[in-house]
């Protein structure tokens, strides 16, 4: 029996090894292929003739400016769940449920309610703004699971002495909650925008074009272009090698963008000691 | 209003006080309130929206919509049996793909010896985790096709891209997620009965099946049941790779030859050009909501399902 | 100390103009659904006064000084039946709010508890919410507070540094500081120097008997040496098999801490409020 | 604080919004697409027009987003068909021609050395009906034949079906799918075996791809500038610019471009043949 054991755990070695090799491999192939165009001029001037050549500076700025937009909305919704599920305690239990059903929402079925409420019923066309709320709506659940988490982490007593030294709820919230809430809301606003960051299916149809947009000018038809939507109809059609090595690194670039995005997340859960909070396991996925 | 029966040398300060005591209710509870509720109205309208709007598809279809496979939209018939298979058969393969390597390969690294290389392989999976799924579709097109044709073109696999691709694919998407869930209850168990299951002399294998295996096996089934819910729903990555052909069922070729072929899934009919299609002709675009109606009750059902689990015992 | 017109709008009195009582319990009874936990009346807690409060552990006294404070009512598991006047107005009188009352009373827990900010910040926590004040008002009254406690000569040049460095006597005397700040009527000190060292605990002791000539402290405590040390009136709590809940009932002499086997007379529990 | 915050956002918002949008939207067909991209590339830099364009969903996405009104200019590489007619009962299309292209079936160049010269549309109809499965039957190598078919939206698709099946309906059967054509184009070369529709001029610049004649009964035709012009080629078609709304001045500007020299150059460039005023 024993050899069956020795046998089993260096067979876990075995699979262990491949994944560590699956992950150097993959990272190492996007570095290699991704490197040899990935240089300033790439990402500063425009895109030409249709992504044979040229950079990607729009693409960069349009994404920048769907997460920026996406930021600014999840925020304040984010926030407000998280005071209703600190002060409002008969709110707890259908506030998570709400949180679940939105992250599980599948991002093509947001995208496609998004482009039958935006780019036809208001018909506002193609807009930066409709990818920023779509966008907003996929960060804010894992948003509200940082800041839960943050508000549970704080010890007990501090609720009680600051209600003991007589402040209203309101006050508690700003003077005492707001402030010790900033680490988990940054860590947390980072790892979902660097997420949203890296998201096509949503802004397919709503927000992103091929060709054309540069910065918009006003949200009824303002398209933007997106890195992501760059890759994806750049990986479908593109044979030709100048094209093939633009795109391999524009796929390093939105990999390094959301990497620096979501630095924060990886720098806290490198030295903060094992502690897995409760809703850890949904901040990792979509 | 005079306090009665109150020390005498008090001054006016304190009636000041106690003026102010009515019931002032707070902007922010108000505005916290009114954005809550305005969030959960928009989601539930746009749920109700969604079923009000694919029904009258339902209606029209009935069951054949679950049970044909021929979706023609120019026809107008609409029989999604290929699509609804398409989304499980990735699912479930990718699971299976993955399953082995994320159980495993977790429990290997719980069982490393040093705390500094198990920290980096934990954090270099959790890199995978933020890697952006159009990345893995660049990847899945540019490499995984070719080099699958070459292995199994032998065995009837015409072009690169089908549903084995978009399975290996989806399980390297997912394997960053299951990997962590089940590395956190593994060290979370072992951390509980490791020393003393084996200073009774269980070898780390059998302490591995016979009890963390076992306890674990709550927060194994919620890190599939959110691998398989996340893996339904990946648009971009499948739809560069699956190959995107509609009403393909296995019961023509074969199962191998439906694994190696092209197919559709759900996700890939949403994100192809439909949608624009669809724009004037009712009937097809309720089709189509009906269409994400299913996944969405399929990606929620599995994320309550994670939810009853996962209060279970982990 | 403050004196009347000082900037500080709470219940600022100048320590001569508390005469009469500050709190007047009619009848308190506090119960968690199957067994009544409180069940207390007729007590009165002069203007200028130390109380002390002894008891066996879990007969409920940290619930009495959360039931003054209406901190008990927040919790869902206990029900409160209460009469009590805090100077004349009974606290649940909808002329005076939660928060008000609260201002007027401090409470100082067992474990302090600072935020993790900084020293100023701390101390000027509590009055912030209840009033706008100028930078000198507050450096200078921060700087009388600390005097007060004790504590200026050893944080006088690390006010803006994080309160968690401090020491645990140095952070409990910063919560008592905090506290004053909105110069309460009532100060409710449950069990402060429990977790002390002997010479802090002196220090705080020495602190106590000093406030409790401007203000009514309600101490509660373990230590019976303490109450030997602190000179005040001293409450027992204690449950007889006739009474439903705690009752209280004061010592009549202060030799009963010597010999703790020493019997206790029966009319102390007719302490009849003047 | 946190309403104020809330209050200037709202108004930045107002205040985007209100302005008119400037520049032009296009949406359609991949084949049209370059022209209209070179073209804007150009008129951005001297006339200070931009030009989005978008070629997501093909001909079909044109029309349909011309229809609701999410772009200005459809591109569409086919007629308007009766059912499209039917279809945007209320909209009106005026096509502006602007070069004519044909299409033409395309192999790898591996396979048509291996002997797969021309196809007759008999021929053709029986691949697309998976009626012929083998290349060994059309003079070819032992090799299964994969039919990559356009997506549904697609023009090239409608003008293949058009020439097969004339005003016959067409079967409904499901092919793989590929969406522009340089999709097909690729992907045609990577399949072995592969078959696909694809525009004559994406195929000339191309030498990894054949371009398979087309045999009429009996006799073999070419796709080049004669035959596509004298309509004698089956699949030769026109390529429009459609618009529901009477033109403003930016969008005239942008016709004229495309009727000048400069226009028609590009046109020619992309290997699409110039609009001869004779056959308007």
């Amino acid at each position: 029996m024993a050899l069956l054991a020795v046998l089993f755990h260096r067979f876990c070695q075995l699979i262990l090894f491949l994944t560590v090799f699956l992950a150097l491999s993959l990272f190492s192939i996007l570095i290699i292929r991704g490197m040899p165009s990935l240089n300033l001029s790439f990402i500063m001037d425009p895109m030409a003739n249709a992504g044979l050549s040229g950079g990607v500076r729009y693409q960069i700025l349009g994404s920048l400016m769907l997460i920026l937009s996406a930021a600014i909305f999840a925020t304040p919704v984010a926030l407000s769940f998280c005071y209703c599920f600190q002060n409002i305690p008969q709110f707890r239990k259908p506030l998570i449920t709400v949180l679940y059903a939105l992250n599980s929402v599948p991002s093509i079925v947001l995208g496609f309610l998004a482009f039958l409420l935006f780019a036809v019923y208001l018909n506002w066309g193609k807009s930066w703004l409709a990818g920023g709320l779509i966008l907003a709506i996929m960060v804010t659940p894992s948003l509200s699971f940082f800041l839960i988490d943050g508000l549970r982490a704080l010890p007990s007593t501090y609720s009680e002495t600051a209600k003991s030294l007589g402040l209203s709820a309101d006050d508690r919230w700003w003077k005492l909650y707001v402030p010790l809430l900033v680490k988990p809301y940054l860590t947390g606003l980072f790892l979902s925008l660097g997420r949203a960051a890296g998201e096509t299916a949503p802004i397919l149809f709503v927000a992103s074009v091929f060709y054309g947009a540069t910065l918009p000018s006003g949200i009824k038809d303002n398209p933007v272009l997106s890195l992501p939507y760059h890759i994806f109809q750049l990986s479908q059609e593109a044979y030709q090698p100048e094209a093939l090595d633009r795109l391999w690194s524009s796929a390093l670039l939105i990999v390094l963008i959301v990497l620096v995005l979501q630095a924060p997340y990886y720098y806290f859960f490198w030295n903060r000691n094992r502690k897995g909070s409760k809703h850890a396991k949904l901040k990792l996925t979509r | 209003m005079a306090i009665s029966g109150f020390a005498k040398t008090q001054n006016s300060e304190i009636f000041y006080l106690f003026r102010d005591g009515r019931f002032k209710v707070s902007a922010t509870r108000l505005m916290s309130i009114a954005i809550v509720g305005f969030v959960t109205l928009i989601s539930l309208s746009a749920f109700i929206f969604l079923i009000w709007k694919s029904s009258d598809a339902l209606m029209r279809e009935g069951l054949s919509f679950f049970s044909t496979a021929n979706w023609h939209f120019r026809d107008h018939s609409y029989g999604a049996l290929a699509l609804f298979l398409g989304t499980v058969v990735t699912a479930v393969f990718s699971l299976l793909i993955c399953a082995p390597f994320s159980l495993f390969g977790a429990w290997a690294l719980q069982n490393l010896r040093s705390e500094k290389l198990r920290l980096s392989i934990e954090a270099l999976v959790t890199l995978m985790a933020s890697v952006p799924s159009v990345v893995y579709g660049l990847l899945g097109i540019l490499l995984l096709r070719p080099a699958l044709l070459q292995t199994f073109s032998f065995y009837g696999m015409e072009t690169g891209g089908g549903l084995l691709t978009a399975s290996i694919l989806l399980s390297i998407m997912i394997l960053p997620t299951l990997f962590s869930l089940q590395l956190e209850s593994f060290s979370k168990l072992s951390k509980k009965y490791q020393e003393q299951a084996l200073s009774l002399g269980l070898s780390r294998t059998k302490f591995f099946w016979s009890i963390v295996f076992p306890l674990g096996l709550p927060a194994i089934l919620s890190s599939f049941a959110l691998g398989f819910g996340r893996a339904a729903g990946e648009t971009v990555a499948v739809f560069l790779v699956i190959g995107r052909l509609d009403n393909k069922l296995p019961t023509e070729g074969g199962w191998i030859d439906y694994l190696l072929n092209a197919g559709q899934s759900i996700t890939t009919k949403l994100g192809g050009p439909e949608i624009f299609i669809s724009y004037q002709s009712p009937q097809h675009e309720s089709a189509l909501l009906l269409l994400a109606l299913c996944l969405v009750l399929m990606s929620i059902g599995t994320s309550s399902l994670l939810l009853t689990i996962s209060k279970g015992k982990v | 100390m403050q004196n009347s017109n000082s900037p500080v709008k709470t219940c600022c009195l100048h320590p001569e103009g508390r005469i009469g009582t500050s709190l007047k319990i009619k009848r308190l009874i506090a119960s968690t659904l199957p067994k009544r936990v409180l069940n207390l009346s007729h007590l009165e807690f002069p203007a200028r006064s130390l109380t002390s409060i002894v008891g066996r552990s879990g007969i409920g006294k940290s619930t009495f000084l959360r039931v003054i404070n209406r901190l008990l009512e927040e919790d869902p598991q206990w029900t409160i039946e209460v009469d009590i006047e805090f100077l004349g107005t009974p606290i649940h009188s909808p002329k005076l709010s939660k928060e008000m009352l609260r201002k007027c009373i401090g409470l100082i827990l067992q474990e302090p508890c600072v935020f993790p900010f900084s020293v100023k910040r701390n101390l000027l926590f509590g009055i912030r919410s209840a009033q706008k004040l100028s930078k000198s008002e507050e450096s200078c009254l921060v700087e009388k507070l600390l005097q007060n406690v004790g504590l200026w000569d050893e944080v006088n040049n690390r006010l803006s540094e994080n309160a968690e460095h401090l020491s645990v006597g140095q952070k409990q005397r910063l919560c008592i500081a905090r506290s004053l700040a909105l110069n309460p009527e009532i100060l409710l000190m449950d069990e402060p120097t429990s977790s002390l060292d002997p010479d802090t605990t002196l220090k705080i002791e020495e602190l106590i008997q000093s406030l409790s000539k401007e203000r009514c402290i309600i101490l509660v405590t373990h230590d019976r040496e303490q109450i030997s040390r602190l000179k005040g009136r001293v409450l027992e709590f204690y449950r007889d098999n006739l009474s439903a809940g705690t009752i209280a009932r004061e010592w009549k002499e202060k030799t009963l801490k010597v010999n703790r086997t020493a019997e206790f007379t029966k009319e102390s529990q007719s302490f009849i409020s003047t | 604080m946190f309403i104020r915050a809330l209050f200037s956002l709202g108004m930045g918002i107002l205040v985007l919004s209100s302005q008119a949008e400037a520049s032009i939207k296009i949406q359609g067909s991949s084949t049209v697409g370059p022209i209209v991209v070179k073209a804007a590339e150009i008129l951005k830099s001297n006339k200070d027009i931009d030009i989005v364009v978008d070629t997501f969903g093909g001909s079909a996405a044109g029309l349909s987003s011309l229809a609701s009104e999410t772009a200005q200019f459809g591109m569409i590489s086919k007629e308007i068909s009766e059912e499209d007619k039917k279809k945007y009962s209320n909209v009106h299309f005026t096509t502006h021609l602007i070069g004519s292209d044909a299409v033409a079936m395309v192999i790898s160049k591996k396979l048509y050395d291996q002997g797969v010269k021309s196809l007759s549309l008999s021929q053709l109809k029986e691949i697309y009906e998976k009626k012929i499965t083998n290349w060994k039957k059309l003079g070819g190598p032992d090799q299964k034949i994969i039919f990559l078919n356009k997506e549904p939206g697609r023009g090239t698709w409608e003008v293949f079906v058009k020439a097969v099946y004339g005003q016959g309906n067409v079967p409904s059967i499901s092919h793989l799918e590929v969406g522009s054509n340089e999709e097909a184009k690729s992907k045609v070369i990577n399949t072995p075996g592969g078959i696909t529709q694809l525009s004559v001029a994406w195929a000339q610049k191309d030498p990894r791809v054949k371009v398979l004649g087309l045999s009429i009964d009996g006799k073999l035709i070419l796709p080049d500038e004669h035959s596509i012009r004298s309509k004698k080629y089956p699949m030769a078609r026109n390529l429009y610019l459609v618009s529901s709304k009477p033109l403003n001045d930016g969008q005239k500007i942008l016709l004229d471009f495309l009727y000048s020299e400069a226009g028609q150059n590009i046109v020619e460039d992309y290997g699409y043949l110039r609009v001869r005023q004779n056959t308007k």
